[in-house]
C-alpha cells in the first residue's frame, strides 16, 4: 500500500493526479508533497498524513520522494512549479542545498511548507514545521543517562554524516551525556541510518569492547540493528538502547524491552499542520503563525509506550 | 585465417534477378531507416502517451524544465559515450560530479593559503577551470591505470568511484557548502548563473549540453581523433599497428569524461547554488543506460551522439513524465529497468530482423536457374 | 571418374545463402568410404560452407544431406558427430584456457561416478592419441601455452578421438611443420585403411594432391570438376579452380636495384609469445631500393617478430635498424610509419582490418594525418585518395563505403597492402601476404609487389609456400630459429634443397619439443 | 579467438645457453608461487598491520565475526563467480538480497489466501525454498534476456536491478518487516536460527559460506558441467561447436547466482529478525570485487574458488579492522577504492614482471658467442 500507491492506481484512469476522496469542499488545485524515500517508515508516515489532509481539505496530492539526492528535489520542485501546484509541502534533501529550490518556488509564486528538516536561511519558506532535534535528542539522553545509572561505557552510532540531523542529534546526545563524567564514550560510529550496517558495525565494535553498558543511536533503525547484534551476543539485558524516531518497529521493542527508549518526533502532527497552514495561506494569504514552528519531540518508554501509534499519540 | 564475406547484399543477388535484388534492397533499407528511429520511436511514445496522460505535460515550460533536467544526464553521457566507443566503461563519474562540486564549494569559500595567513577568492572562471581540471585528473588516473597498468575498466573506474567520493566527503568534512553565491566585494560572484542564467530564454545548462553535443559530434565526425577512436573500439589491434597512438586516444576519453562528469557537477552546484558532497550517487548509470538505449554498443566501435542524446531524453522524460502522472516512486524504480532492457531489446531485434529480411529475400532470388559461369 | 563403392555421406542440390551471398548453388557432392576426397577451390569457393552443412554446423537454405542413402537432418555439430562425422575445423576451435585433454573430451567427458570426471581414463586415451600422432605433449598442459603448431595437432586429436566414419579436414596442416605433415598422412592412411571416409581441403594444392584419392573442385558456391587423383596434376586443377594456368602467378621481372634502403644489424628480439625464448637471434639482413626480398621458413621460425620488429611494433632487446644508413630508434610503430616502414600483417582479421568501419575508412586509417585541413579531415582528399588507392590495387567493391566484411578474403588483404601504400612508404614489410588468399588474388598481390619494387619501394615478405619462395623473389633469406640459415638469388636452388635447409631445422625443431 | 594465454612454466628452449635458461625458469616459477598467492599476501598483510595496531583484531571471537560478516559477501561473489567465469556480469544481486528478506517477511507474517479468507503460515523451511525460488526466478530472467534476446549482460541485469528492487519495494510498501521470529503456535519459528544458531560454535552462515565454497569447487573442477564453464568462457564458439549446450550453461550461471544473493538475502533478514526492502543496495560492487582480487578475469574463463574467498576476506577484514581501528568513514572509502585497484594491479604487475624477466635473461644469455647456424 502506502501513500504513493493509492495515486497509482487510479493514474490509468488518464487522471493526472488523484482527486479527493470524500470530494468535500471545492477542488482547491494541486498540493505537491515532497519527501525522502517512502522505505523509511517515517518518511511515509508523513506523506500519508499530510496527503490524507490535503485530500480531507478538498485538495488534490501528488505524492514524490527525492531519495535525499538535492538535484532530484529541485527537479521534484520544477515539475510541481510546471504544473502550478497551490503548495508545496516539503521534508527537505539538505539545509543548504534545498535553500535555491525553496526560492525558486516562492519566487514562482508557490508557497513552501516545511517539515522534519529546517532549511539555514529565513523569509524564503512560509513555514519550517520542524520537529525539535536537539530537544528530542536531549530529552532520549536524558532517559539514557537514567537508565545508565550515570555510569558505564557507551557507544554512539551516527546517521550519515552528510546529513544535518545526524549532527543535531549527535550534539543534543553529547550535550546531555557529556556533563556525566562517568559515562565513557567508547566508539563512535557512522553507520548511515542503515540497520544491516549498524547491525555489522555493532558486532565489530562489540569484539573491539565487550565491556558496554550502552548503545545510543540516531535513529531508530540503526538502534534495532544494534538490539540484534546485541541479542546475537548475548548483551541485550545488560545494555541500554536509546534510539531516535519513535517508528512502529522501535516501540514494539520498548514494549518487548529490547530497547529502553526512543524520541518521538510526532511526524504526522508536523504534515497535517503544515498543510492546514497551508490551506490557510491559500484561503487568505498568511497562515497566522510565525515561520519557524518547533514541535518537541515526545519521550516513548515502557510505560507510556502504548499510547502511541504510527509517529504520533493515539 | 580466411575471410568470411565475398560479396555484399547488392551484389550478391544474382544477375538472374536484378529487381527483386532491388526490391528487396528497398525493402530493408526501409526497415533500417525504421529502426535506426527507435530510440525516436521510443521517445515519441514517451511523450504521445505522457501528453495524453497529463495536460500539463506538454506545456513549453514543462519541456524546457524536462530539457533542463535531461541535460545534466547527457552532459555525462556524452563522455560515457567516447569511453563506450572505446570499448571501456567510466563508472567514476557519478563520483566526480560530487567531487566537482565540493572543490567548488571549497574553493569560492575562499582558499586559506598557510604561509601568509591570507585567504584567496579565485574568480568564477578561475573556480570552474578548477573544477574541470580535477575532472580531468580523475580521469586521467582512469586513463593511466587501463593503459599503463592494463587494469580493466571496470575495476579501475570502480575503484576511482570509491576514492573520488572518498575524498570528495573528507575535503567537505562531509557537510554541504552553502551559498555559493558568493559576494560582491570579493569579485567572486556570478556562479549561480551557470545553473540560474537564461540566455536566450534557455537555461544554461540547456546550452552546455548542445554546446557539448556540437563539440563531441565534430570530434567523432570530423577529426583524425574521431576516426582513431573508432577504429580502437573496432579492432585496437588493427589500429594500433595502422600508427594509432591507442593508448593517448584511450587515456584521452577518460579525461574527457572525467572533465563532462565536472561540468555536470558545476550545473547541479549551481543550480542549487550548495554543493553537497554525496551528489551525483548513481549518475553513472543513467548515464551507461542512455548512451546504450541510444544504440551504443558495449564491446566499442559502435554508437553517435545523436543516438546518445535521444538515450538521455528517453530517460529523463520517462522519469519526469512518471512523476507528473504521480506514479509511485516504487513503480517508477520498476518501469525505468523495464524501458531500458527494452530499448535495448528493440534493437537486437532490429539486427536480427535485418539479417533474415535480407537471407530470405536473397534465397529467393537464388531459386531461378542460371547459366553455369 | 569416381569409384563404384556407395557413398557414406553425400549432399544432395545443397545451396547455402549467406545474408546477400550465395556461399553453395546446388552442389551435389559424395564421400566414399575408405578413400581421401581432396576439395579444391578459391577462397570463397565454399569449401568449408559444404563442410560445414555435412558437419551440422550450418544448415542448407535448400536441398539436403543423405547419410547411408537416408535423408538426415544434421540438427547441430554435436548431431553430426553422434552420427559418426566429425570436423576438423578451419579456423583454430580450443580453449586456450583448458588443457589438452580437457579440450579433446570437451562435452564427451567420460564419467567417473558422482557426477564427476575419469581423468586418468581421459589422460591415458589423451596420451595414446598423441603418442599416434608423434607429438609428446603432457595432456595437463594449457593449450593456451602451446605454440599454433601444436594447437592444431591438438585439433586433429580430438577429431580422432570421435573415432568416426567421416572425417572432415578443413586446411588442417596451415600451420603444421613438414614432419608433422608426413604424421597426419601416416594417419589418415591408417584411417582410410579401415574404411574411414576423409574429406581433405588445402591451399597447398600439391600436398593436397599427394594424400587425395578422388578431386573434386568448386567454383564459386558450384561444382565444377571431379576426377580420379591419379589422372590429374595441379596446373588441371589451378585451371579447374580460376580457368588459368599457374605460370601466370609469378610475373617474371627484371629489378633494377638502387642503393641499399634498410639494414639489419644482429638483431636480437624475444619471443612475445614465450619471453624465456629468443624469436630473433643475431639476425642480419640488407634491402636495396627496387628489391623483393623473400623470407622463407617454417612456422614459429620467427618471421612475424622479425617483421614486426621492424615495423616498430616489437622492441629489439639488441642490434640496430638502418634506413638508408641512418638508425631507426625505438619510437613505436607510428614513427616508423612517419619514416616510411610499413607492415602488412599476417592476420588481416586479428592485425588488418577494422570490422566496424568501411572500406574506405580502413583504407585511410594509417595516413589520416595527410588529409587534415584545421584540425579536421577533409572528406574531399580523402575520397579522392581512397578511390584513386581502390582502383591502384584493384579491390572489387561497391565502393569506398562498402562494409569491410562483404569483401573476399583476397579483396581484404588488397584493402589492407592498400592502407600500407597510402602512407606512401619507402619500405615494405609483408607478413605471409599470400596467406589464405586464393590463386587468382595471389598473382595480383605479387604484381602489386613487383609495382611498388618498380617504382623503388624495398619489399620485405615472408611465406610459407616454397614455389612462391622459389619464384617471387630477387633475394631469399631462409629463416631457421630466428637466424638466416641460408641467402641464395632466384634460381640458385631447386625445392629439394630449400625443403632440406628448413626441414634440416624443423628435425631438429620437433627434436626439442618447442620448435 | 586463440589468445596466447598465460605461459605458466617458462620453457628453457635458447640451445645457447641451458643453464642460465633454466636458472631464470627457475627464478621465474619461484615469482609465480610467489605471485599466485597474491591475494593471501595482500590478506596477510592486512592481518599483520591490523593486528599489530589494535589488540582487539587478533582474537578468536573477532575473527569468527569478521569471518560471519564475510560470509555474506563471499555467498553472493560465489554466484558472481561462475557469472564472471562465463564472461558476463551480474549487477542485479544486490536487489535480490533485498527482495528475497522481503518475500521472507511477507511469507512470514502469513499470506492471505483471498479467495478462502484465512491466513497460511508456511513452515520456515517452506519460506526458505520460496525465497531461493524467487532468487533463482529473477536469474533465469537475466539468463533468458542474454541468451534468446542477446541483451548485454551488463544491460539486462541493470534493468533487473531496478525491477527487482522496485518489486521489493512495492511488496513490502517499503516498511522493514519486524521480527521475523514467527510465533510457536503457527509452527514458523526458528527462522532466527539462520543469522543466529552455532552449530558446532560457529555461525550458520559461515557453516552455509563454506558448505556453499565446497559445492562450487566441486561444480567447477569435478564435474562436466565445470568444464563446459571454463570452455564457454574461454572460447564461445569453440565450445559450442564441440557440442557445450552454451545457453543452458549460461541460463545456469545467472540462476545460480540469484540463488546465491537470495540465500545472503535469508542470511541477512534472519541475523535482523527483520527485512528491509533496501537491504542490499551496492553489493554487487563488493561481490565483483572479491572475484576480481580473487584473480578472475573479467573476460571470463580464468578465475577460482580460492581467489574469490580471499577477495572477500580481503574486502571484509579491511572494513571491519578499519572499524576497530576507528579510522574515519571517509578514509574508509578512499581505502577500500585504493585497495580494490592494487589489488588487481598486482596480477598486472605479476604478468608483466614474467614477461620482462624472461626477455631479459633470454637476452642475457644470448650475448655469448655461439657459431652461426
Ligand atoms: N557466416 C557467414 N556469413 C556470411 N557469408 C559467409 C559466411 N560464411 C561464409 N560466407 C561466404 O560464403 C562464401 C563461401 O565461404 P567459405 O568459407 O565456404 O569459402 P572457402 O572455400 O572455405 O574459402 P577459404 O578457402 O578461404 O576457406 C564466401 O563468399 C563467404 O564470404
Ligand atoms: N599461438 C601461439 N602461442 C604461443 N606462442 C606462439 C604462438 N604463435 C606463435 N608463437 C611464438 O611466436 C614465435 C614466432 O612464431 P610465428 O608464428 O610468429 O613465427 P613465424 O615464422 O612468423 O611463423 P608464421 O609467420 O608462419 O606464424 C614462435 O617462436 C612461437 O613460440
Ligand atoms: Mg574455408
Ligand atoms: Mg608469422
Amino acid at each position: 500500500g502506502g501513500a504513493a500507491d493509492t495515486s497509482a492506481q487510479n493514474s490509468p484512469g488518464a487522471q493526472a493526479v488523484s482527486a479527493s476522496p470524500t470530494g468535500g469542499g471545492q477542488a482547491g488545485g494541486l498540493i505537491a508533497i515532497i519527501t525522502p524515500s517512502h522505505d523509511n517508515p517515517f518518511f511515509k508516515a508523513e506523506a500519508d498524513a499530510s496527503k490524507a489532509k490535503a485530500e480531507e481539505l478538498g485538495y488534490e496530492t501528488s505524492v514524490a520522494s527525492h531519495d535525499d539526492d538535492p538535484n532530484k528535489q529541485s527537479e521534484l520542485i520544477d515539475a510541481a512549479i510546471s504544473r502550478q501546484a497551490k503548495a508545496i509541502v516539503l521534508d527537505n534533501a539538505g539545509a543548504d542545498a534545498s535553500i535555491g529550490p525553496v526560492r525558486k518556488a516562492t519566487e514562482a509564486g508557490i508557497p513552501v511548507f516545511l517539515i522534519d528538516r529546517e532549511i539555514n536561511a529565513t523569509g524564503v519558506a512560509k513555514a519550517q514545521i520542524v520537529s525539535n532535534n536537539s530537544q528530542g535528542a536531549q530529552l532520549a539522553a536524558q532517559s539514557f543517562v537514567e537508565a545508565m545509572k550515570e555510569k558505564g561505557n557507551y557507544v554512539e552510532l551516527v546517521g550519515k554524516e552528510s546529513d544535518t540531523n545526524a549532527s543535531v542529534r549527535s550534539k543534543g546526545f553529547t550535550d546531555v551525556i557529556s556533563q556525566y563524567p562517568d559515562l565513557k564514550l567508547v566508539a563512535r560510529e557512522s553507520a548511515n541510518w542503515d540497520q544491516q550496517e549498524a547491525f555489522t558495525k555493532m558486532e565489530t565494535i562489540i569484539q573491539k569492547n565487550r565491556d558496554i553498558q550502552g548503545v545510543i543511536a540516531g535513529n531508530d533503525t540503526m538502534a534495532l540493528g544494534a538490539v540484534a547484534a546485541l541479542k546475537a551476543a548475548g548483551m541485550l539485558d545488560k545494555v541500554v538502547v536509546v534510539g531516535f524516531d519513535g517508528s512502529p518497529d522501535a516501540i514494539a521493542a520498548i514494549k518487548a524491552g529490547e530497547m529502553h527508549a526512543t524520541a518521538l518526533q510526532p511526524a504526522a502532527l508536523a504534515a497535517e499542520s503544515a498543510v492546514e497552514q497551508a490551506d490557510a495561506f491559500i484561503k487568505n494569504g498568511s497562515t497566522g503563525k510565525e515561520e519557524k514552528q518547533s514541535i518537541d519531540c515526545e519521550l516513548v518508554t515502557k510505560e507510556n509506550a502504548d499510547e502511541f501509534g504510527v509517529f504520533a499519540r493515539k | 585465417m580466411t575471410s568470411p564475406g565475398t560479396t555484399t547484399a547488392p551484389r550478391a543477388t544474382d544477375p538472374a534477378s536484378p529487381e527483386k535484388a532491388a526490391a528487396a534492397a528497398r525493402r530493408l533499407s526501409l526497415l533500417n531507416a525504421l529502426f535506426e528511429l527507435r530510440a525516436f520511436i521510443a521517445l515519441a511514445v514517451l511523450i504521445v502517451v505522457f501528453g495524453l496522460l497529463s495536460d500539463s505535460f506538454l506545456t513549453v515550460p514543462n519541456l524546457i524544465t524536462m530539457t533542463k533536467h535531461v541535460a545534466i544526464n547527457a552532459v555525462i553521457a556524452l563522455g560515457m559515450l567516447l569511453v563506450i566507443l572505446k570499448g571501456g566503461i567510466d563508472l567514476s563519474v557519478g563520483s566526480i560530479v560530487g567531487l566537482s562540486g565540493v572543490v567548488a564549494g571549497e574553493l569560492l569559500q575562499g582558499l586559506n593559503l598557510g604561509f601568509v595567513d591570507l585567504i584567496a577568492y579565485p574568480p568564477v572562471w578561475g573556480v570552474i577551470v578548477l573544477c574541470i581540471a580535477v575532472g580531468m585528473l580523475v580521469g586521467l588516473v582512469n586513463g593511466v591505470l587501463v593503459t599503463r597498468f592494463r587494469v580493466a575498466p571496470f575495476i579501475a573506474t570502480l575503484g576511482m568511484l570509491y576514492v573520488a567520493r572518498g575524498i570528495a566527503l573528507l575535503i567537505s568534512g562531509g557537510s554541504t557548502y552553502p551559498n555559493l553565491g558568493g559576494n560582491p566585494e570579493l569579485g567572486n560572484t556570478g556562479f549561480g548563473l551557470l545553473g540560474s542564467g537564461r540566455p536566450l530564454g534557455l537555461p544554461t545548462s540547456i546550452w552546455i549540453m548542445v554546446a557539448l553535443a556540437v563539440a563531441v559530434m565534430l570530434l567523432l565526425t570530423k577529426s583524425p581523433f574521431g576516426r582513431w577512436l573508432y577504429a580502437t573500439g573496432g579492432n585496437e589491434r588493427a589500429a594500433e599497428l595502422s600508427g594509432v597512438p591507442i593508448n593517448r586516444v584511450k587515456t584521452a576519453v577518460y579525461v574527457i569524461s572525467g572533465a563532462c562528469a565536472a561540468v555536470a557537477g558545476l550545473i547541479i552546484a549551481s543550480e542549487l547554488t550548495s554543493a553537497a558532497p554525496q551528489a551525483g550517487e548513481t549518475y553513472e548509470l543513467n548515464a551507461i543506460a542512455a548512451v546504450v538505449i541510444g544504440g551504443a554498443a558495449l564491446s566499442g566501435g559502435r554508437g553517435t551522439v545523436r543516438g546518445t542524446l535521444l538515450g538521455a531524453f528517453v530517460i529523463g522524460f520517462l522519469a519526469d513524465g512518471l512523476v507528473i502522472l504521480g506514479v509511485s516512486t516504487f513503480w517508477q524504480i520498476v518501469i525505468k529497468g523495464a524501458v531500458i532492457i527494452l530499448a535495448v531489446m528493440l534493437d537486437q531485434g532490429q539486427q536480427r530482423f535485418k539479417r533474415r529480411g535480407a537471407a530470405v529475400s536473397a534465397a529467393a532470388a537464388s531459386k531461378r536457374p542460371e547459366p553455369a559461369a | 571418374m569416381r569409384t563404384a563403392v556407395a557413398p557414406i555421406l553425400r549432399a544432395c542440390d545443397v545451396t547455402k545463402v549467406y545474408g546477400g551471398t550465395h556461399a553453395l548453388k546446388g552442389v551435389d557432392f559424395d564421400v566414399a568410404p575408405g578413400r581421401v576426397t581432396a576439395l579444391f577451390g578459391e577462397n570463397g569457393a565454399g569449401k568449408s560452407t559444404l563442410m560445414k552443412i555435412l558437419s551440422g554446423i550450418e544448415h542448407p537454405t535448400t536441398g539436403h544431406v543423405e547419410l547411408d542413402g537416408r535423408p538426415v537432418a544434421l540438427v547441430s555439430s554435436r548431431d553430426a558427430a553422434d552420427q559418426g562425422i566429425a570436423i576438423i575445423h578451419q579456423e583454430l576451435s580450443l580453449c586456450p584456457n583448458l588443457s589438452i585433454q580437457d579440450n579433446l573430451f570437451l562435452a564427451r567427458e567420460v564419467p567417473g561416478g558422482l557426477g564427476s570426471i575419469d581423468r586418468r581414463a581421459q589422460r591415458a586415451t589423451t596420451r595414446a592419441i598423441l603418442s599416434n600422432l608423434e607429438e609428446d605433449l603432457d595432456p595437463d598442459q594449457l593449450v593456451g601455452d602451446l605454440r599454433l603448431g601444436q594447437q592444431q595437432v591438438v585439433e586433429i586429436a580430438r577429431a580422432l578421438l570421435q573415432e568416426a566414419r567421416v572425417l572432415i579436414m578443413d586446411e588442417p596442416t596451415s600451420a603444421l611443420t613438414a614432419p608433422e605433415v608426413e604424421v597426419l598422412f601416416r594417419v589418415i592412411r591408417e584411417l582410410t585403411g579401415n574404411g574411414v571416409a576423409v574429406v581433405y581441403i588445402s591451399h597447398h594444392l600439391d600436398e593436397a594432391l599427394e594424400i587425395a584419392d578422388d578431386v573434386v573442385v568448386l567454383r564459386d558456391g558450384r561444382l565444377v570438376a571431379t576426377a580420379d587423383a591419379a589422372e590429374v596434376d595441379i596446373g588441371w586443377i589451378v585451371e579447374q579452380m580460376v580457368g588459368r594456368d599457374q605460370d601466370a602467378l609469378f610475373p617474371h621481372r627484371t629489378p633494377a636495384l638502387g642503393e641499399e634502403l634498410l639494414t639489419v644489424r644482429d638483431l636480437v628480439v624475444a619471443d612475445p609469445a614465450n619471453p624465456d625464448r629468443l624469436a630473433i637471434d643475431r639476425l642480419s639482413l640488407s634491402v636495396r631500393q627496387g628489391e623483393i626480398v623473400g623470407i622463407y621458413g617454417l612456422m614459429g621460425s620467427g618471421r612475424t617478430e622479425l617483421l614486426e620488429t621492424l615495423a616498430g611494433r616489437v622492441p629489439a632487446l639488441s642490434g640496430e635498424i638502418l634506413l638508408s644508413g641512418a638508425p631507426l630508434e625505438d619510437a613505436g610503430i607510428r614513427r616508423r610509419i612517419e619514416q616510411g616502414v610499413v607492415l602488412v600483417p599476417e592476420d588481416r582479421q586479428r592485425d588488418g582490418l577494422v570490422q566496424t568501419m568501411s572500406v574506405g575508412e580502413n583504407l585511410s586509417l594509417a595516413s589520416l594525418a595527410k588529409f587534415v585541413r584545421r584540425l579536421f579531415v577533409s572528406r574531399d582528399r580523402e575520397r579522392d585518395a581512397v578511390e584513386r588507392m581502390i582502383s591502384d590495387v584493384t579491390v572489387k567493391t561497391d565502393g569506398a563505403g562498402a562494409a569491410i566484411g562483404s569483401l573476399s578474403g583476397g579483396n581484404q588483404q588488397k584493402v589492407v597492402i592498400g592502407k600500407a601504400l597510402l602512407t606512401d612508404p619507402r619500405v615494405l614489410l609483408l607478413d605471409d601476404p599470400s596467406r589464405g588468399v586464393d590463386v587468382g588474388a595471389k598473382a595480383d598481390v605479387f604484381e602489386l609487389m613487383a609495382a611498388q619494387a618498380r617504382r623503388g619501394l624495398a619489399v620485405l615478405f615472408t611465406t610459407s609456400d616454397a614455389e612462391e619462395a622459389l619464384h617471387i623473389p630477387d633475394r631469399l633469406l631462409v629463416l631457421v630459429r630466428g637466424t638466416v640459415a641460408g641467402e641464395f638469388r632466384r634460381g640458385e636452388i631447386n625445392r629439394e634443397e630449400l625443403m632440406s635447409v628448413s626441414d634440416g631445422a624443423a628435425i631438429e625443431a620437433a627434436g626439442d619439443g618447442e620448435r
